[in-house]
């Protein structure tokens, strides 16, 4: 069962990766990274079930899942702001 | 009992697998990108709920259970937060949602 | 981007758990994935999403570019540090085995003090890469 | 000085259930860590009411299932509207009522409008929340407003 479950993950992270690369705008992009994040937590998580080793397979997706918010922040930010260092918006002139 | 909590977990995980993939499909059928975050919705909340529910029911009374725990009241917090914000930056970006056919063909 | 409430509240409710995760990542080596590399990313990391969130001017209030620098030449000093002890006890340069009454319990303590060097200057420099990159417009 | 108190002690306990060993030298650097993510948290000004938002939590409890049988029931109903194939989806903007106290409960309705599938929430502004919906159905059951009562209800404990 579990492999089935890593198989139909693999299926729709294929699957995000497509809606990545047809975007058509940014958002898009964003939205299949971020999805596609989700997808490897839960992954890591089965495959600690597979080989065993959970504990430390779980760590791994705790970390992988705080990292993926982060990183659609950051991408998030560049996108609409142009910098990662500002704290409010100075124009809009940066979207596509 | 323990059978029968095996059954539960199977159940859970290919409800799990099924919401993942249709949500999958409709990120690559929807229209636009707000509908789009609807379908990945699917795939991120109860998706991802049911399969880490499922693994929290073969895990057993572990530390394995409560870090399934944890990963699954982040994931709660922290995907619909990423939606909100793609969200409201895809509002100000984009300004025209999808409404149906024939506004789109405008 | 604080001007987001839903950003801001979950922001200031993750951070901590952040912190407190990178902690554990540092001091589990022996159980778990991680030691000081990993744990100094995801330290700096937590700084990073509140670099992104409250601006980078915020960063700097909390820790000021020179306590970083301070705390980047500290974890190196602490690693070089117990390297040279290593060597004043007789041993190589972190021959840990020195350090305690028996082998076992000295490589405990040395590879702790060495993780925790590295720990401290990873995550230091990590937040000057990102104040660094974050700070410029062009 | 009392939030700062309740987090040290929220650290720790984290740290006991991730960590999961109990030999005193793990134990103190538990206290170790806790103390460090005090001081860093303190320092940074996220202990507040907005990051800890601890009025909220006995009623989450009680408001958990009730949100999880929602999002069951709307989940199926977007997943079965992805898999026709006409796809039959009425994507609309609407304006619902937020009447939450403070900041966190609005931040609550508007996770919980967002983890229920067929709503997003676009904006939260001061009296109300901007939703897109994928269906009139899903815009009409928001509109009835039970789940902004039941947020209304965490606040009051």
């Amino acid at each position: 069962m579990l492999t089935l479950v890593t198989i139909a993950l693999l299926a729709a992270m294929g699957m995000a990766l497509i809606r990545a690369i047809k975007g058509p705008t940014v958002y898009d992009r964003i939205l299949a990274s971020n999805t596609f994040s989700t997808k490897t937590v839960l992954m890591i998580s089965v495959l600690g079930f597979l080989t065993g080793e959970s504990e430390v397979y779980l760590d791994i997706a705790l970390m992988y899942a705080l990292v993926g918010f982060i990183v659609t922040v950051a991408v998030l930010k560049v996108s609409e702001f142009g910098d990662l260092g500002q704290s409010r918006p100075d124009s809009g002139e940066n979207r596509q | 009992m323990s059978q029968a909590l095996d059954m539960l977990s199977v159940l859970l995980l290919f409800f799990g697998v099924l919401f993942i993939l249709v949500g999958s499909i409709g990120l690559l059928r929807m229209p636009d990108v707000f509908t789009r975050m609807h379908a990945a919705g699917i795939t991120d909340t109860i998706g991802a709920a049911a399969i880490i529910l499922g693994l929290m029911l073969v895990a057993g009374w572990t530390i394995v259970l409560i870090k399934l725990l944890i990963v699954l009241l982040f994931l709660m917090l922290l995907n619909p937060t990423a939606c909100h914000a793609l969200a409201r930056a895809a509002v100000h970006g984009i300004r025209s949602p999808w409404q149906g056919e024939s506004e789109q063909q405008q | 981007m604080k001007d987001i409430p839903v950003l801001r509240v979950v922001t200031k409710i993750t951070i901590p758990i952040i912190l407190l995760f990178a902690m554990y990542v540092q001091f589990h080596g022996d159980y778990g994935p991680g030691g000081g590399f990993q744990a100094g990313v995801i330290f700096a990391a937590a700084f990073i999403l509140y670099g992104l969130v409250f601006g980078t001017s915020a960063v700097r209030q909390v820790v000021s570019p020179g306590i970083l620098r301070l705390l980047t030449a500290l974890g190196l000093l602490l690693f070089a540090g117990v390297g040279i002890l290593t060597m004043l006890l007789g041993g190589d340069y972190l021959d840990y085995n020195t350090l305690g009454q028996d082998p076992l319990h000295g490589q405990h303590l040395g590879i702790f003090l060495v993780e925790l060097g590295v720990g401290i200057t990873v995550a230091a420099v990590m937040i000057i890469f990102f104040l660094a990159f974050a700070g410029r417009r062009d | 000085m009392l939030r700062l108190l309740i987090l040290f002690s929220l650290t720790i306990v984290l740290w006991i259930a991730l960590s999961g060993h109990f030999d005193p030298f793990l134990l103190s650097l538990g206290l170790l860590s806790a103390a460090t993510v005090t001081l860093v948290s303190h320092r940074m000004g996220i202990i507040d009411a907005e990051g800890q938002p601890l009025g909220l939590i006995p009623g989450l409890l009680r408001y958990a299932p009730w949100l999880a049988k929602e999002m069951v029931r709307a989940c199926i109903d977007v997943a079965w509207r992805i898999t026709r194939p006409s796809l039959p989806i009425q994507p609309t903007i609407i304006r619902v009522p937020a009447n939450q106290q403070t900041v966190p409960g609005r931040v609550s309705f508007a996770n919980s409008i967002t983890l229920t599938p067929g709503t997003i929430s676009l904006d939260v502004l001061e009296k109300e929340i901007e939703v897109h919906a994928l269906t009139t159905e899903s815009a009409a059951d928001l509109k009835s407003g039970e789940m902004g009562k039941r947020v209304e209800h965490l606040e009051s404990g």
